[in-house]
């Protein structure tokens, strides 16, 4: 079994409002030190045992649902799961 | 004429499409379920709006894979008219029918009211009904119906003349150029985030949404005598 | 995990189910009823079924006031949700319920699943959803803190009803410091059924298959109901349940494969996992059917591993359901189920015993009388006393609050985050979507047309709790009248209520107070009005540290639009309309926007109501509406007169007010008498309609000048465009939550 | 300046629809071998240099608004930002 962690965020071209707005609460919560805010998404993936490759697999699975490659770009990690 | 109204787990706005066309349009529709694979009998296919898959992961993501898409981009490329509202617009944008994206809102909220569109390109199958430049009311519901999409890309839509429909006055979610609907290269895939099937009856407050599907039908028969 | 478990003898020695909510009176009745110690599971099973939440135990002899009768009721409270007939073979089923204490803490996920609740309450009747409302409560809009729960508890509300595609359409929300520690989250679910399609919740027939559809359970929520019936405190933070997280997804699926599955035979009864989950069901469900169920926990679906049979039972994991099904038939209703992508699995039987036995790993792990969880729960009346504050206030004059400048007042009033525009709420809400909607928010009541006939549902949200503070017999009286005024004056006939009786701690005398008198009003009011109580929902202990909330008794009622041509909105329509007053006004201000925003605090008498004189101006205004011979009608509440003729222009392009009002200004503009409309009728009709209704006041016209003008018997009172008052309205919830605190 | 790492994932005990609505869908696109996913937030905040030590102030961040401590846990990683 392997857990594959994989992250995708926003493309840097692309505006991230939902960033921006989370900057901005925390400015207004007195954390000025603030400069900026991206928010991504992160993926736990459990696989179990398989022929495949398991990098290409993922890779896949990544261009066809997980990401939105028109906006985001994704990198994942591979882990021997407990 | 015949009609599809698509359905994938979590559509809801399959039978306010369902009665635009079979109550106010009077034509020819049938509800079709995600898994289906083959579309020859219809002569339309509407993709409606709702969350389907729970809008979970990217709006449209999970519908985009569906059987049933690989059957829409099939009829898409026999140039059979394609529609897609709202969730159905998304669905089209994730399955590479249409360029682009929708994001969030500006303003990270759900949006429900009535917006004003302008028609900017009536020379297509879906918009000849209207006049150029008409300003037309259309309800609005999503979240995620800020258009996006690379310069370039846009270019291109504003050269082809595949703005279909802007945002007049006050843009509701912060689209790129005030984009409410766009047309593929070819003019028979629509994607469009206001809800035309939700105006087709003054007693809800608006019927301007009437003249699209009517396009949509005028078309047909002129190309089907 | 079970090995952990306290033995029955250590349960008891060292009064371990204390923590779980049940006294020692309450343990020592188990004990008998079982004729042993409970084990661990059965103490479980006891304290959720035996808690407020679940069992009434406190509110039950209030409960049994209310008029539930009526010649269209067909089915009262007792089930998921009442049903009322509304004609050609269709009956109109609602509910309303609370999700306090979860939306305290979680205020996303609380309101989210408790829209998902409701909805399940009216599904499992048979019925397909057709519009959701909600009344809502908050401290003042100024701390952060406050402010992020109003934002969330929307944004919760919009992203199930959105997502599940069914509409928002009305409600109400009041801002009081009050409710800072403890906001009020209640939802009503309005549902449509064919008669033939509806369902109860019973296990009948011995033999039969019990079958769980729906999301998979895990450890969240257990205790739940309990924890409702608790009171807020800087430690529930800590005791507080997992949480739980609603799947408006599932929930979607899980309601049209329910809708499918009523229209077979092989059903016998279905009821959803609410409160107290997999207990409350299937206890429940055998209870009323006088019979027993037996289940077997190895079969239940489970998101996690290890789970007991105690967390089984006593989890509130949303989005599940509960089946009875004919035996040798399970393979139809899967096939069902199948279709949406869900599993419906058999887990256990039917018995004749009447016992609710449960099987984990091949051991019987529970043995308990269904009817005891049920039926036979504990009943206390509690003691009540009138609290010091009543007799101080009846004591009190009615008197002017002093006001300088009129204009000024009104847009003030204009800007009371509990008058001021909810735009900023209900856009938010699809509130169209199902193409049923005729009147949008904004207007007194909704109205869905019911495709297919020529008829309309009218339906609302309403509670003043200032009222029911300062006097709850008076208050509870002017919720159900306020209620059916906004009903009426859209052209329906109200049927029936439902209602969410939401107070504080019961335990205490002055609090059971409030409780009985405000039900004494609501029923007078029920009566004279001949609209029955069909369900309702209690929730009791809410106080955060001690401070209890004003008793907020919502009311949510549905009425029937015999024809659209009759549905009316409150806007004015066109220039040269009369206006008209109908009912008196009087200097009243016990409670009222004015007497806050002047004193900053309410005292005093509540508006006095007469409810035969308010019946009779109902009926009389109905008749007009049906006649055709009104363009608009309003009822007046909140703010007085001067702030319903101003919400009577909003909206409208050009349109405005100019009218003369007798009497001290003050009283004729901002008091809150109950019993009135201002209604607006075509010149032609003018005749017609003083014929028909013969109090009603003419005080001025519809202009075209876009202006409203208020005139008093010393000249002008109050004269601003249109524009100016209604910006004031709309900007001011949106401004509250931008400014800074 | 830092640039922050922050990982905000739904507990354990908590229900994930995201995760298995996209897990189901994986399964039904053939990846037979996907056992679970979830989903959670993958955030990068930029924070200029400060006095406050920076762990504390992430922390503080997080409880107060990042994550929703009743459902959420959450981790983080601190780096130089280039
Ligand atoms: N929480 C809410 N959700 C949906 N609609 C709401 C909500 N709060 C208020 N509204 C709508 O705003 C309008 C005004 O509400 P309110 O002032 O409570 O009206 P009334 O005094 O006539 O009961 C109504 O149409 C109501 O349905
Ligand atoms: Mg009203």
């Amino acid at each position: 079994m392997k857990k594959v962690k994989i992250y995708v965020t926003l493309r840097e071209s692309v505006l991230d409002p939902q960033g921006s707005a989370v900057k901005e609460s925390l400015v207004n919560m007195g954390y000025k030190e603030v400069e900026d805010v991206r928010i991504g998404k992160y993926l736990e993936v459990l696989i179990s045992d398989t022929e495949r490759d398991i990098d290409a697999l993922v890779k896949e699975m990544c261009e066809k649902l997980l990401a939105n490659t028109v906006i985001e770009d994704y990198r994942f990690e591979v882990e021997e799961a407990n | 004429m015949k009609f599809a109204v698509l359905v994938f787990p979590g559509s809801n706005c399959d039978i306010d499409m369902y009665h635009a066309i079979k109550d106010e349009l009077g034509e020819e529709v049938e509800y079709v379920w995600h898994d289906a694979t083959d579309l020859s009998k219809f002569d339309a296919i509407l993709i409606p709006g709702g969350f389907s898959y729970g809008d979970y992961l990217r709006c449209g993501a999970m519908a985009s894979q569906s059987n049933v898409m690989k059957a829409v981009k099939k009829a898409a490329e026999e140039g059979k008219p394609v529609l897609g509202v709202c969730n159905g617009f998304q669905i089209l944008t994730e399955a590479g029918l249409l360029p682009g994206v929708l994001l969030r809102n500006q303003n990270l909220k759900f949006i429900c009211r009535t917006v004003q569109l302008k028609v900017e390109n009536n020379n297509t199958l879906f918009t000849n009904q209207y006049e150029q430049g008409q300003i037309i009311n259309i309800p609005i519901a999503h979240g995620e119906g800020n258009y996006f999409c690379d310069e370039e890309t846009l270019k291109k839509l504003q050269e082809k003349n595949q703005i279909v429909f802007t945002y007049s006055g006050e843009n509701p979610n912060g689209s790129l150029s005030d984009i409410a609907g766009i047309v593929n290269e070819r003019g028979n895939v629509l994607g469009m985030m206001p809800h035309p099937e939700r105006a087709v009856d003054a007693l809800l407050g608006s019927a301007d949404g009437l003249a699209l599907f009517k396009s949509i039908v005028k078309q047909w028969r002129e190309s089907h005598v | 995990m079970s090995n952990l478990e306290p033995t029955a003898e250590q349960i008891k020695e060292q009064k371990l189910y204390r923590d779980m909510g049940l006294s020692d009176e309450e343990f020592a009745m188990v004990e008998k009823i079982l004729g042993r110690l409970p084990n661990w599971t059965e103490t479980g099973l006891f304290s959720v079924m035996w808690s407020e939440h679940c069992s009434y135990k406190n509110s039950k002899p209030v409960l049994r006031k209310f008029p539930t009768n009526g010649p269209r009721v067909l089915q009262g409270p007792g089930e998921g949700a009442g049903i009322v007939d509304i004609g050609d073979e269709q009956a109109v089923v609602f509910k309303m319920e609370s999700h306090n204490h979860p939306s305290a803490i979680e205020p996303y996920q609380g309101a989210a699943t408790g829209v998902g609740g409701i909805i399940r309450d009216v599904f499992s009747m048979g019925a397909r959803p057709i519009a959701l409302l909600n009344s809502l409560r908050f401290g003042e809009l100024k701390s952060p803190r406050v402010k992020y729960l109003f934002e969330e508890v929307v944004a919760g509300i919009a992203g199930y009803g959105n997502c599940i595609g069914i509409p928002t359409v009305g409600g109400e929300v009041q801002f009081d410091p009050c409710y800072e520690g403890n906001p009020l989250v209640n939802a009503m679910c309005v549902g449509l059924i064919d008669h033939k399609d509806i369902q109860k919740g019973v296990a009948k027939g011995v033999g039969n298959t019990v079958m769980y559809v729906g999301a998979k359970t895990g450890r969240d929520g257990i205790h739940g109901a309990t924890f409702a019936s608790e009171e807020l405190s800087e430690e529930s933070e800590e005791n507080r349940p997992a949480v739980q997280v609603g799947d408006p997804f599932m929930e979607k699926l899980l309601l049209e494969a329910c809708l499918e599955v009523v229209k077979s035979d092989a059903l016998v009864g279905i009821q959803d996992m609410g409160a107290a989950g997999l207990t409350s069901s299937s206890a429940e469900m055998a209870s009323k059917a006088g019979s027993g169920i037996e289940m077997n926990l190895d079969l239940v679906p489970q998101r996690e591993t290890g789970m007991t049979a105690y967390e089984m039972m006593l989890s509130e994991s949303q989005e599940r359901m509960l089946l009875v099904v004919k035996k040798g038939r399970e393979e139809e209703i899967k096939q069902i189920f199948e279709k949406y992508g869900l599993d419906a699995v058999a887990i256990g039987r039917v018995t004749d015993d009447k016992m609710l036995r449960l099987i984990h790993k091949g051991e019987v792990v529970a043995e308990v009388p269904a009817d005891a969880l049920a039926e036979d729960a504990p009943v206390y009346h509690k003691p009540s006393k009138e609290p010091a504050y009543f007799s101080e206030f009846q004591a009190m004059e009615n008197a002017e609050p002093e006001v300088s400048d009129l204009k000024e007042t009104l847009k003030q009033l204009l800007q009371a985050p509990t008058i001021a525009s909810k735009e900023w709420v209900y856009n938010q809400f699809d509130y169209q979507v199902r193409t049923n909607t005729v009147v949008t928010p904004g207007s007194d009541a909704a109205v869905l047309r019911i495709r297919g006939t020529n008829k309309a549902l009218a339906m609302t949200a309403d509670c003043n709790s200032r009222y029911i503070y300062l006097d709850p017999e008076t208050g509870g009286k002017i919720a159900v009248a306020e209620a059916a005024r906004n009903i009426v004056a859209s052209g329906g006939e109200p049927l029936a209520i439902t209602d969410c009786l939401n107070f504080g701690n019961p335990e205490k005398p002055e609090i059971f107070w409030q409780l009985e008198k405000s039900a004494d009003g609501i029923s007078a009011a029920c009566t004279a009005l001949k609209t029955p109580v069909i369900s309702g929902n209690v929730s009791l202990y809410n106080e955060h540290s001690g401070q209890a909330v004003y008793p907020t008794p919502t009311i949510g009622m549905v009425g029937l639009i015999q024809d659209l041509s009759h549905v009316t909105t409150q806007q004015v329509k066109q220039a040269g309309d009369v206006v008209y007053i109908l009912g008196e006004t009087k200097t009243e201000f016990g409670g009222s926007e004015l007497q806050k925003l002047v004193h900053g605090k309410i005292f005093g008498k509540a508006p006095s109501i007469d409810l035969e004189v308010e019946a009779a101006r109902q009926k009389a205004l109905l008749s007009a509406i049906r006649a055709g011979l009104v363009q608009s009608a309003h009822d007046v509440s909140e703010g007085g007169v001067a702030v319903a003729l101003a919400e009577k222009t909003f909206g409208t392009e050009g349109l405005g007010l100019h009218v003369r009002l007798e009497g001290s200004p003050v009283t004729a503009l901002f008091s809150e008498s109950q019993s009135r409309f201002i209604v607006t009728v075509k010149e032609e009709n003018v005749k017609q309609f003083e014929e028909l209704i013969t109090d009603a006041k003419k005080i001025g016209l519809v202009t075209n000048d876009g202006k409203i003008t208020i005139e008093g018997e010393s000249g002008l009172l109050i004269e601003g465009s249109v524009e100016e008052f209604c910006s004031a309205w709309k900007g001011a919830i949106p401004c509250l939550l931008k400014s800074e605190a």
